[in-house]
């Protein structure tokens, strides 16, 4: 089999603040291989995010190693390897939907044409077609957040991160792009990272699920989902289902303690 | 040089690049004289350095309290030094322009006339006038903010009231209100006035209408909401509105004193001297003005930070 | 043509009509000298001008110009076309001022920027002193009008005899309401409006062959504008870029500045000079010049002119 | 449609005119007291018996009181020669006089010289914008250049910040003479030095705007640009630039009103023409409904520059697809 | 049996806008008795804030009649009945959480002894003793919460409303919160109306679940729930739970049809 896509071992990342040292994550181990599905779930504060941005090379690990695509995390990101979603859409108000998807081609120098195809082809594949002229204001945010996910979907990386991407939406929008998630993951064949603060959300789309819990930030479990690839959203209520959601949330309060 | 001071690491870069500043900078000065040409030179090199110097201070993760100090500093004497080299380098008259050495000692040889002067135009004409139009844009501000009828009407006129430029209206208001400093007084009330209203009718509206409304499922008065919520919620406005007034109320009150004054008086000294080419007492004025109002403006930035350090821009 | 640039020491009016007059009647241009006519203003300096390369002459009065060259503005005074002082002191009549002793207690107003050394070479020959009280005169920095007598903010203000007196009769006040006093009748008259150069230029035979040119087109200007005064404020008027002065304004300024400039052909009375060096050494504690000034003064231009 | 242009009647003009007649009516009444001592002086003048009967006594009694005991006197309140206060219509046909009609009638007049009067406050105003135009460009260039070295530079942001803060409690518009001779000495003369002092004046507001404005991106927006790994001339031009927008406008309304007043303050000490030379004109020979008139001459052009950067700011605004 | 707590029966509200009139709640008849704890869910825009802003007397209705406490709404509001919780929380950052919770008994003119006394009971009730003098923005999100919950508690008001007061929290903070609402609940005895998205909370929750449709806003369907007062988490993974749970979801889609 292939490389993994995301390699790391002993991983520890430690922030220096006013206060004393903040260890966000302590002896992470982990990998992630090409396809998977991986979701990060645990309680605020527990290093779900740091764990993404070390691996955007958006923080540097204290010690420990890391490989993204069998390159250091910094190499990575300047092959351009991934594709980074973040919580809120931030779509530039300035430019339109087209123009914000276009934002990362000029930045990688892709030509006109390329970029006039790309566009219009990740726009059809999160059904925004017929909103490429349209400001970010005018769309709802369900929308403008699958306009930031066809965003990091438009240039060539096989590694999507997503770092609760729908925590900002309500619970039945939500679902529905869940759904469109797993399908177009599906049509992809990308590797995905996942945070998520919902239990359902992370048993539903993953087929790797990695529990975490905070002070200092660690690893405290990682399941692999039995359940198939092809999920409609009524397998929220069938037994197995609820098993492993039971098996996250007993993982969670096992790692919560203290902490709300 | 970078490579050098990636090699060193940034403290010690900054340890060796302050006695190298002060170093080159005795020699530019001792050369002053005996050789314009080199001595430009020197300045150039000091100024390099002195960037350098600043730079290494700026990457100074260790101590930033210290970088934030020492770099004003630093370019405060760059340019402190160049001055005073070029100047005599290249032999400017000093009815045009007098080396800072020359200020300084004009400075403290005449410090009774320069504390007498700061006194008329500070603290008497710019210091009430400034008070006086504060209180009165607050109190206007509260009616403008309780009568929607006033707002629409005061402040587009006040806006355009707000652009006669002061030149014009000081001679007014000195026929007006005398020649001492109650018609400086005046003109700093007319200069503060609508910069204040604007900032702190502003700020009386900068309340969500979630804290209005938590308000009124109280059933609060009026009063008791503007105490409570909507005073403290336009402080960091009236701040504002306080900074850019406090130059404006110094300004206002020195240049005002052109338009007519008694024999005292900064804006009276500027026009006095620079009529008997005193340029180096022109400077020592400036200086005066320039300290008085980086203190104003010092105080202002404590009492915000004291009294709004609930704001997300003063939290640290 | 050789250029010129004479920086006036006030806005465009008849007080400088000589010059206007000798470039619009082409005297200049005779000279062969393209000059260039610089108004002052409020706080210009014309010494500070000067100084910075900004003008090649200068019109001062001496006081002033005196006082620069202690200052270390080696300033060289080349023609002297005004022979007598305008500058005269104007006071309410019913202040009770009858004479100088009389000014204690009062308020006076005095023009400031090099403008106040023959009031405070004055008051000090009175032994009157300027900081106020009941033995001294309480000292106002005049703005550029005549307000302050009007409004009576000032018991006496200063006034030049062909400018600011005109506006403060032209105000409705009759000659009986007031008191005046004429610099010239108290014995404390200074030169004004003379024409300065740096010293250091006078040392190239160039820069000192232009003067001499200047000079002489210049009489001619004044000569002319003393004879025609109605047509020398025309030509004033036509000149100010501002548009702010009026017809009748400057021919009765032209009158009056007629009277000040006659008897003068250019060249300077070394009597006056002493005189003028006299009062401003006498300004007791505080005088406005320590020591008589040596080489303040040349006839060499004139006399070159003139010939 | 018209019940919408009505309601904007009665929610934005009606409160405008209301206020503007209630000053006009203060204006008219503040008149009497204001010049009530030099109406006296004259109807004294003229043989009234007016009391007190010398002005000497007058000067140290209340303005209203006498006004009260002389109230058949105050006739000519509002057609005073030179008022300390002058009455509003004085005003108006001042400026009537020195706009249309010196231009349409005068000798010097467009229609009857091809040029503008140099009596007129068009070609003054004129004069003033040239230089205010000049400045504020100058300024507004190198406030923008400041605020990208600070912000992309640390060092010059801690050295560079606490100097322009200061620099501006200079009273730059008391040295304004001294600083057009300095110029003078080194070549620079007229519109250039007016425009120097409106540059300085209106480089701060652009400065402290701009480094608002430029570092206003949140960090997530930057880190979307680290993870495209994009330089800093690109992070500059699609990021920081156009968020920046808004403040820049928002300073630029300040900068080009400061603007003005600098050239103004230029044009006093250089008799050249210009409001600044026309307000000292008035001062100079009392005639204060000439310096009414330049003053709201000068009000009018501030709020006319202020509106069109505001035009210009709502156009640049909704090509870049702002909210309406 | 006393009164009712809220009765509204035809109640419309209709907003004027720009784009012609919203009907924000059309005809809508409920009748909250004492001690019941109500949700309302429904998806975005179908009218839940509206009715319990027209509830609190913040808006005024366009028709029916609507009575707090037996009087109008506007009385019962300067009769100080309720308190009002927001989405946010709302407090006050220059004053801490003391100070907060102080707010409405200063405004409502309670003595010195009295206030401090109550601040310490309520802050002992949503378990933030010993926060008294911390500033909200030196307490979490969820601490936050608490405290504006505690601000509304602190007064003699028997209805409390509570606008998705833990939308902003995580789902493990949320679930925390929940639990511990239901027991103030139960210790207190107040009428509670509370707005959410999620229909597990509201399921576990209420004992009324009220789903509302959107355009017009309008009640759908009104479902007394048959569980226990006494509620422990586990409770969502009861059969009876998952059923009740299906029922509010099959409103929602309903009443949703075309919006994301
Ligand atoms: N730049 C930073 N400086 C200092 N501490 C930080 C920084 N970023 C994160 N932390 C701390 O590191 C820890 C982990 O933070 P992180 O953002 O990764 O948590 P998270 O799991 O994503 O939480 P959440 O669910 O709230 O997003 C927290 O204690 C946080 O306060
Ligand atoms: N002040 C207002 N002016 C105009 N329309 C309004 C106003 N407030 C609410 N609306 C409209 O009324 C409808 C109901 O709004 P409401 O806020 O009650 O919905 P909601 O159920 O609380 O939605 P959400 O779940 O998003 O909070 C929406 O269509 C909304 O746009
Ligand atoms: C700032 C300033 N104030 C007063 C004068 C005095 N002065 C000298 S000549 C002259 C013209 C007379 O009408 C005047 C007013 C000046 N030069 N500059
Ligand atoms: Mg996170
Ligand atoms: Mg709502």
């Amino acid at each position: 089999m292939a490389d993994p896509v995301i390699q790391a071992s002993d991983l520890s990342l430690t922030f220096q603040t006013g206060d004393g040292p903040v260890h966000a994550l302590k002896d992470v181990n982990l990998t992630v291989d090409k396809g998977d599905f991986v979701s990060f779930i645990g309680p605020s504060g527990c290093g779900k995010t740091t764990f993404l941005r070390a691996i955007a090379a958006l923080e540097h690990p204290t010690s420990g190693t890391l490989s993204v695509n069998g390159m250091s995390a910094d190499e990575a990101r300047k092959a351009r390897a991934y594709g980074y979603v973040f919580q809120a859409a931030g779509l530039y108000p300035w430019r339109t939907i087209g123009g914000n998807i276009r934002l990362p081609l000029e930045i990688m120098g892709y030509g006109r044409a390329d970029m006039y195809d790309r566009v219009k082809n990740v726009l059809e594949l999160v059904e925004l077609a017929g909103f490429e002229k349209k400001y970010p204001w005018q769309l709802s945010g369900g929308m403008q957040q699958r306009a930031s996910i066809a965003r990091a979907l438009a240039f060539d990386a096989d590694l999507l991160l997503m770092d609760e991407p729908f925590g900002a939406l309500d619970e039945i929008v939500r679902d529905r792009l869940n759904e469109e998630l797993l399908a177009l993951w599906a049509r992809t064949e990308k590797t995905i990272a996942f945070v998520t603060h919902s239990i359902p959300e992370a048993v539903y789309l993953s087929t790797k699920i990695v529990v975490m819990s905070p002070r200092p930030g660690r690893i405290t479990d990682v399941i692999d989902s039995p359940l198939p690839r092809e999920r409609p959203l009524d397998i929220r209520d069938t037994p197995e289902f609820i098993e492993i959601a039971h098996r996250v949330r007993d993982g969670l309060r096992a790692g919560h303690g203290d902490a709300v | 040089m970078r490579r050098f001071r990636e090699a060193m690491g940034t403290t010690i870069s900054a340890m060796v690049f302050l006695p190298l500043f002060v170093l080159i900078a005795l020699i530019a000065l001792a050369r002053a004289e005996a050789d314009g040409g080199m001595a430009i030179l020197w300045v150039v090199l000091f100024a390099y350095i002195g960037w350098q110097f600043v730079d290494a201070l700026a990457g100074w993760a260790e101590a930033p309290g210290v970088a934030r100090l020492v770099a004003p500093f630093a370019l405060g004497a760059v340019v402190l030094v160049g001055w005073e080299v070029i100047v005599r380098a290249l032999d400017v008259p000093s009815v045009i322009l007098p080396p800072p050495s020359q200020i300084a000692g004009t400075f403290t040889g005449n410090l009774p006339t320069l504390w007498a002067d700061f006194v008329q135009t500070i603290l008497k004409g710019a210091m009430s006038g400034y008070v006086i139009g504060c209180l009165l844009a607050l109190g206007v501000a509260i009616l403008v903010d309780r009568y929607d009828f006033l707002r629409r009407g005061l402040l587009p006129v006040g806006n355009f009231m707000a652009a006669l430029p002061i030149v014009g209206t000081a001679p007014i208001l000195v026929m007006w209100f005398g020649f001492d400093w109650q018609s400086k007084a005046a003109v700093v009330v007319v200069m503060v006035f609508f910069p204040m209203l604007v900032n702190i009718v502003a700020g009386l509206a900068d309340t969500s209408a979630m804290q209005r409304d938590l308000m009124r499922t109280y059933s609060a008065s009026y009063w008791q909401t503007l105490r409570t919520l909507r005073l403290p919620a336009a402080l960091p406005f009236v701040f504002n509105g306080l900074k850019v007034s406090a130059t404006l109320a110094l300004i206002g009150a020195i240049v005002a004193e052109f338009f007519g004054s008694p024999t005292v008086g900064l804006g009276f000294r500027i026009n006095a001297s620079l009529g008997q080419l005193a340029l180096d007492m022109v400077w020592s004025v400036i200086v005066v003005a320039a300290v008085a109002g980086s203190l104003l403006y010092g105080v202002l930035t404590v009492l915000e930070r004291w009294l709004t350090f609930w704001h997300p821009s003063q939290r640290r | 043509a050789d250029e010129v640039r004479l920086q006036l020491q006030w806005v465009t009016q008849a007080q400088f009509a000589g010059y206007y007059v000798a470039l619009e009647n082409g005297y200049y241009e005779e000279e062969d000298l393209d000059v260039t006519v610089l108004p002052g203003g409020p706080d210009i300096a014309p010494p500070q001008v000067l100084a910075g390369g900004g003008a090649d002459a200068m019109l001062n009065w001496m006081p002033s110009a005196l006082a620069a060259r202690e200052k270390g503005l080696p300033v060289v005074n080349i023609a002297q076309p005004f022979k007598s002082s305008g500058l005269m002191l104007t006071c309410w009549k019913d202040t009770g001022i009858t004479g100088p002793q009389d000014f204690k207690g009062k308020t006076i107003g005095v023009w400031f920027f090099g403008n106040e050394y023959p009031f405070l070479s004055w008051m000090s020959q009175e032994g009157i002193s300027t900081d106020g009280g009941d033995d001294g005169v309480t000292v106002l920095k005049q703005g550029f009008n005549v307000d302050p007598l009007l409004q009576r903010q000032a018991d006496c203000i200063s006034t030049m005899t062909y400018n600011e007196f005109g506006q403060v009769l032209d105000a409705g006040v009759s000659e009986d309401e007031l008191v005046t006093f004429k610099y010239e009748d108290m014995g404390v008259a200074t030169l004004e409006d003379g024409i300065y150069v740096l010293e250091e230029n006078l040392a190239d035979p160039a820069f000192k062959d232009k003067m001499v040119r200047f000079v002489r087109a210049s009489m001619k200007g004044w000569k002319w504008a003393e004879e025609n005064p109605m047509e020398a404020a025309m030509i004033v008027l036509e000149n100010d870029e501002t548009g702010a002065q009026t017809e009748a304004h400057q021919v009765r300024m032209m009158g009056e500045i007629a009277k000040l400039t006659a008897g003068s052909d250019g060249s300077l009375d070394p009597a006056d000079f002493d005189r003028t060096v006299a009062t401003l050494l006498a300004g007791g504690s505080d005088p406005v010049i320590t020591a008589v000034p040596e080489g303040a003064w040349t006839s060499e231009i004139t006399d070159a002119a003139l010939n | 449609m018209s019940a919408r242009s009505g309601n904007r009647f009665g929610r934005a003009v009606l409160p405008v005119l209301a206020v503007v007649a209630t000053l006009l009516a203060v204006w008219y009444v503040a008149v009497v007291p204001m010049n009530v001592k030099e109406v006296l002086t004259q109807a004294e003048r003229e043989g009234a018996v007016v009391v007190p009967p010398s002005a000497a006594e007058r000067r140290d009694a209340g303005r209203w009181s006498l006004v009260f005991t002389n109230p058949h006197l105050l006739g000519s309140s509002w057609s005073m020669d030179r008022a300390r206060l002058p009455a509003p219509h004085q005003v108006a046909q001042e400026l009537w006089a020195s706009t249309w009609v010196e231009e349409t009638t005068g000798r010097r007049g467009i229609v009857r010289s091809g040029s503008f009067s140099n009596r007129s406050l068009v070609y003054h105003g004129g004069v003033t914008l040239g230089a205010t135009v000049l400045g504020f460009v100058i300024g507004s260039m190198l406030g923008v250049l400041l605020a990208v070295g600070i912000v992309y530079n640390r060092a010059m942001d801690l050295s560079v910040m606490p100097w322009a803060i200061i620099s501006q409690t200079i009273p730059i518009v008391a040295l304004a003479p001294m600083i057009i001779v300095v110029l003078y000495s080194v070549g620079l003369s007229g519109l250039v030095a007016k425009a120097a002092i409106s540059a300085y004046l209106s480089f701060f507001p652009v400065a402290v705007g701009m480094v608002k404005g430029l570092r206003s991106p949140d960090a997530m927006q930057l880190d979307l640009l680290r993870t495209y790994s994009a330089g800093k001339a690109q992070s500059f031009w699609k990021l920081r630039l156009p968020a920046s927008v808004p403040y820049l406008f928002a300073s630029l309304k300040i900068a080009i009103a400061a603007s003005l007043v600098g050239a103004i303050v230029g044009e006093l000490p250089v008799q050249r023409g210009g409001l600044g030379a026309r307000m000292l004109g008035g001062s100079y020979y009392g005639q204060t409904e000439q310096i009414w008139a330049a003053l709201i001459v000068a009000a009018v052009m501030a709020a006319g520059l202020v509106w069109f950067i505001g035009w210009i700011e709502r156009r640049t605004l909704k090509a870049m697809g702002a909210q309406p």
